[in-house]
């Protein structure tokens, strides 16, 4: 029997593979389709303290093996979602982490006493990367005090783990993490999306009402994988990874790059059904590969030099 | 619940240098499709498209009674619909649904009207279908550029569908835009019970429901906001939805739509 | 007559199509596909003072939609260059623009100097973005000093117009666009690739010997779309746009965005006879919009709310 | 020069689950190519696949004395090979070449030993057909896993060909691998004037060039490294090249090679 589960500081995921925040709506959307509780995780859909509205449309537009998005995290509030949406994720036994948003630290911090206090939560998310409003955390996530500050200030209030979620529009992400883990996170997941943009050449006008939005999927994943790559070298907290994973052999890079656990965010709009995909194909390589359990994997890459093979072809 | 299908193209029909319907064997799919309900379709290996494109299911297809596929009516615009125009025999489709609220059916002695702008059509064949055997007469005002882009014309006549239709060049029936002749009938038919049905660019969708409004007819209309899951998960497809007098908010056209209520938009946002 | 020719500076290009460095060999390869005399300019390989081995193979992989290097900057060494190479070039009346790296701030300022005194050189492109070489100037394209510096002592010894390039793996390019014009650059070009890596999970091995590479292609072209955005909101020199051109319309999206002209790599390994599809495409669409002048297309972004129409579709 | 042709699919001839024959109505290219160059081919719209492939060129195509295609013999690895397998009569493959240097084909009293690993077969059909247009005597050494993954064996045979097969599993001619018939052959050959031309995973070449070293003949291997391009362009597909006796420099093996002398690479880098 192959073993699957990771573990994040006091928590125990029954498998690496999470559903990615912002792209599984408030999981709930799902439970049609796939079964929550077979998850690793389910990291909802970004919260504020108050429900907010979000960008006027066109708020996604496809890119060569890819996306942008500028939702801009329109979202029911913490309140609504405790009330609304998480007696439903405990009912379906989806172990559910809450990826949270606030314009100051007071928010953070507001927004973690609150969801400890909820029943069903079993991490959170601190998003201070998203790219495409001004006060989603980004001004935290482009400076290490600012990363250093709120994730100690949210340990503070909070039994819960909490996981900052890094962006990748920095000149070295290797630092924000290592600011993640001095400041006592439990983990960090990376990527979010990277800054970016499409311009329609007939009318010169931006794709995105919001001029700029994030990019994910398939086309950011080699740059994704560096990363969690040098953050594997930098700290010893649990990496979270993900960007363009849409296979189980995309989410087996991203471990052997060095991520305990991924996240799939984009790919789930292709396939809602790529889960147990995905559970089948880390089940099968770990068999085939003789490793009976899946954390042994995570940072195996082998940068020793190869050899040449005689493959009579 | 949703099924996904890898659905293997029975034939593809091409309307015009433009317009095709492709017949797919998805009968799970077509079975479980209400009036107005789409399907989320990807072709191609590999990640360019990456995307899944919503398409109406057009018709329901029988053999012998027993369903056994669907078709899309197809305009190409870009690269998926350019996919599918190109589709052969035996390609594969894979095809996510049903999906969405459909339209609410009306019974007698309500009349059913339907308005459709071009490729707007696409779920209007299954919405007659049902009216007509619930008795309901039924009505298309469908319009276009021009003559050679109004389709399936005598599907909709020999099943007893009245149609009244609109040219912008004129080459046939009215000349100008489909809410002419509507607001015509509409003002012609006091003292009848009718609900308005409606599938086309957003702006006629809008005239459409202001003219049902001012005529005091309850309205439905199928709006397209660019989709990028069907399945309520990434908030891309969302539409103003009246909060009170001056207020909105936005609501997932994929989960609570594509089908609104013409008076529930905000229209002027 | 549509008029296609940009200015650099003192330097006139006939249009704003360029062969992106690295991409074109030292253009002579190309002789044989496409009159070398119809590009705007030609940025040859990547030259170090002496010559250079390069990376061991694997050099480079396919990923979605991109690629990834790392070549190495394998090459001949500027005296051989200008021997070997140069006449040739100048007999095609290529313009050309030499990619200048270096160890240290002096190997660049010496490079400068033996091809200002070298005929048939139009500007010097600097490579301070290199992303998989440890000397490649990397240590100054991170730095806004480094990048000031290093650009201010090339521009002493040089009559020739100065181009840093810049790399996109940093928190706020616009800030380097900036230094670089303050230190005097005639423009500034980007993007560089964009550190990345894949790993192949049956052998657990980096797909590159360097085990980092540089990604291009159009997998990065809404991030360079989005940074030339950015920079030309920052700076008045003209931008050099680059990163996952493949179409007459890419060209065309960057330049709306700010870039004067632009640079096409990748897409010259997809299709050599790209070059005049290039130009083609943009006299066309110059022509339906009845733009005289293709500099009247720079940064013409347009940002206002767009109304909806009716298209009777 | 290297031209760009659209090529259309004028048949696919599926040679085992993994190996197939492309034919390709690329007659500009086929009639400029000599033995061992090779075009770089692109299937499919989009940016997956992005790059284009190498392939040598198999067969040239005649039909009554005019040149009118050429194949490819590939093999299914990846994307690509697997888009060429599931090719169909009609579908276009973007086709630039003919490209790299070529075998240097010898004269009589000169005999010509092609020695061949699976798909390294490639280049051998038009060497073999120039060779013996010069009267020059060949003999195919030919190796592979198994015997039913040996291909063509008559069609070498009734030009003359002699054939000399290796299996791995033993299941036709020798057992084990294509060096040892070459060696026995080298070994037996003693005042002959041989020409050595091998093509087949890198090792194999090796071996093949260190064999012939040994026997003091000639030999000239055809390399297969990544190529991001073709022309010159990338640097991708350098492979090292004796610099002296313990140097080596990188030469682009799509202009210096595919095909080099075998004591010029430096096998040991
Ligand atoms: C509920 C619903 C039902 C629809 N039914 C039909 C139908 O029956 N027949 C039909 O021909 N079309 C239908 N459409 C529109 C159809 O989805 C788009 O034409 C299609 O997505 C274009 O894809 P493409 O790859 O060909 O074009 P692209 O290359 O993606 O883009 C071309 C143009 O289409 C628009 N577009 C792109 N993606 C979407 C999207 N996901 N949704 C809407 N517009 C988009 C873009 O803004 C662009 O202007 C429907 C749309 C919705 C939302
Ligand atoms: C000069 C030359 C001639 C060749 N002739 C033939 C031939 O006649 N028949 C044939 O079947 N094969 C031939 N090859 C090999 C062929 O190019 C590869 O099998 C092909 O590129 C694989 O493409 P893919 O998309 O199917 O595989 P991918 O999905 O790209 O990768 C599958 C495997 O193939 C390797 N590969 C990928 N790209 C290349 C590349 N550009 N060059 C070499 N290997 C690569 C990868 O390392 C990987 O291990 C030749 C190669 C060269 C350099
Ligand atoms: C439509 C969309 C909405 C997103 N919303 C959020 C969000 O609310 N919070 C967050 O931390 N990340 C959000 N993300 C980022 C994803 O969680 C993920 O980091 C990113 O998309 C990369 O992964 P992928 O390539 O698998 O999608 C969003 C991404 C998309 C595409
Ligand atoms: C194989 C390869 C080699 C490159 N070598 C260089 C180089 O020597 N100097 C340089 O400044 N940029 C080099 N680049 C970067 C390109 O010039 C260009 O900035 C980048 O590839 C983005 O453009 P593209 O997407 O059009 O390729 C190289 C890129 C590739 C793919
Ligand atoms: S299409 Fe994704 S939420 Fe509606
Ligand atoms: S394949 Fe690009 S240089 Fe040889």
């Amino acid at each position: 029997m192959t073993d699957l589960s990771i573990q994040i500081g006091p928590l125990t995921l029954k498998n690496p593979i999470i559903a990615a925040s912002g792209c599984f709506g408030y999981g709930v959307e799902y439970a049609g389709v796939v079964d929550l509780s077979l998850l690793g995780g389910v990291a909802v859909k970004g919260l504020f303290l108050a429900p907010r509205e979000g960008h006027p449309p066109e708020r996604i537009v496809e890119t060569p093996a890819g996306m942008l998005n500028a939702i801009g995290l329109q979202g029911i509030g913490v309140h609504r979602f405790i009330a609304e949406k998480l007696p439903e994720l405990r009912d379906r036994r989806a172990t559910v982490i809450v990826n949270i948003c606030g314009s100051t630290l007071e928010e953070y911090v507001e927004l973690a006493r609150i969801l400890s206090d909820a029943e069903g939560v079993a991490a959170l998310e601190l998003n201070i990367s998203c790219p495409n409003i001004k006060e989603g955390g980004i001004t935290f996530g482009c400076s290490l005090t600012g990363t250093y500050d709120v994730v100690s200030a949210v340990k503070k209030v909070t039994p819960l783990p909490v996981i900052p979620k890094l962006t990748p529009n920095v000149t070295d992400v290797a630092s924000f993490a290592r600011a993640s883990e001095d400041a006592g996170a439990d983990a960090v997941s990376l990527v979010n999306t990277f800054l970016a943009m499409a311009i329609d050449v007939e009318t010169r006008r931006p794709k995105l009402s919001n001029i700029v939005g994030g990019l994910s999927g398939p086309a950011i994943r080699p740059i994704a994988v560096r990363m969690v790559y040098e953050c594997r070298r930098t700290v010893k907290i649990p990496i979270i990874g993900m960007g363009g994973i849409a296979s189980a052999t995309d989410a087996l890079e991203f471990m052997i790059a060095g991520a305990d656990a991924v996240q799939v965010g984009t790919a789930n709009f292709v396939d809602p059904f790529i889960w147990t995909k995905l559970l089948d194909g880390i089940r099968d390589y770990l068999g085939r590969h003789n490793i009976a359990r899946v954390r042994e994997l995570t940072g195996t890459i082998d940068t020793t030099a190869r050899e040449k093979e005689w493959i009579s072809s | 619940m949703p099924v996904d299908v890898e659905a293997r193209v029975i034939r593809n029909t091409r309307l015009s240098s433009e317009y095709n319907v492709l017949a797919l064997a998805a009968p799970e799919i077509a079975a479980a499709t209400a009036p107005g309900q789409f399907v989320m379709v990807k072709l191609g290996r590999g990640s360019t498209p990456l995307l899944r494109r919503p398409f109406s299911v057009f018709e329901v297809l029988r053999t012998n009674g027993r369903v056994d596929g669907l078709t899309l009516l197809s305009k190409r615009v870009g690269v998926t619909t350019q996919m599918l125009f190109d589709a052969v025999e035996g390609d594969v489709v894979s095809c996510l649904g049903p999906l969405g609220r459909p339209y609410t059916p009306v019974d007698p002695p309500a009349d059913a009207w339907m308005v459709a702008g071009g490729v707007g059509l696409a779920p209007f064949a299954t919405l007659a279908e049902v009216l007509l055997a619930r008795g309901t007469g039924v009505t298309l005002f469908y319009g276009a550029r021009t003559a050679r882009d109004l389709f399936y014309l005598d599907w909709f006549r020999d099943r007893g569908v009245r149609l009244s239709l609109a040219t912008e060049d004129g080459s046939l029936g009215d000349h100008g835009r489909v809410t002419a002749p509507l607001e015509r009938a509409l003002a012609g038919a006091a003292g009848r019970t009718v609900m308005v049905y409606a599938c086309g660019p957003e702006p006629m969708l809008e005239a459409v429901a202001r003219l049902a409004a001012k005529y005091q007819r309850p309205s439905e209309v199928s709006v397209e906001r660019v989709m990028g899951c069907g399945l309520g998960g990434c908030y891309s497809c969302v539409i103003p939805i009246r909060d009170g007098p001056k207020g909105h908010h936005y609501v997932r056209s994929c989960l609570g739509g594509p089908v609104f209520a013409g008076d529930q938009i905000a229209w002027d946002r």
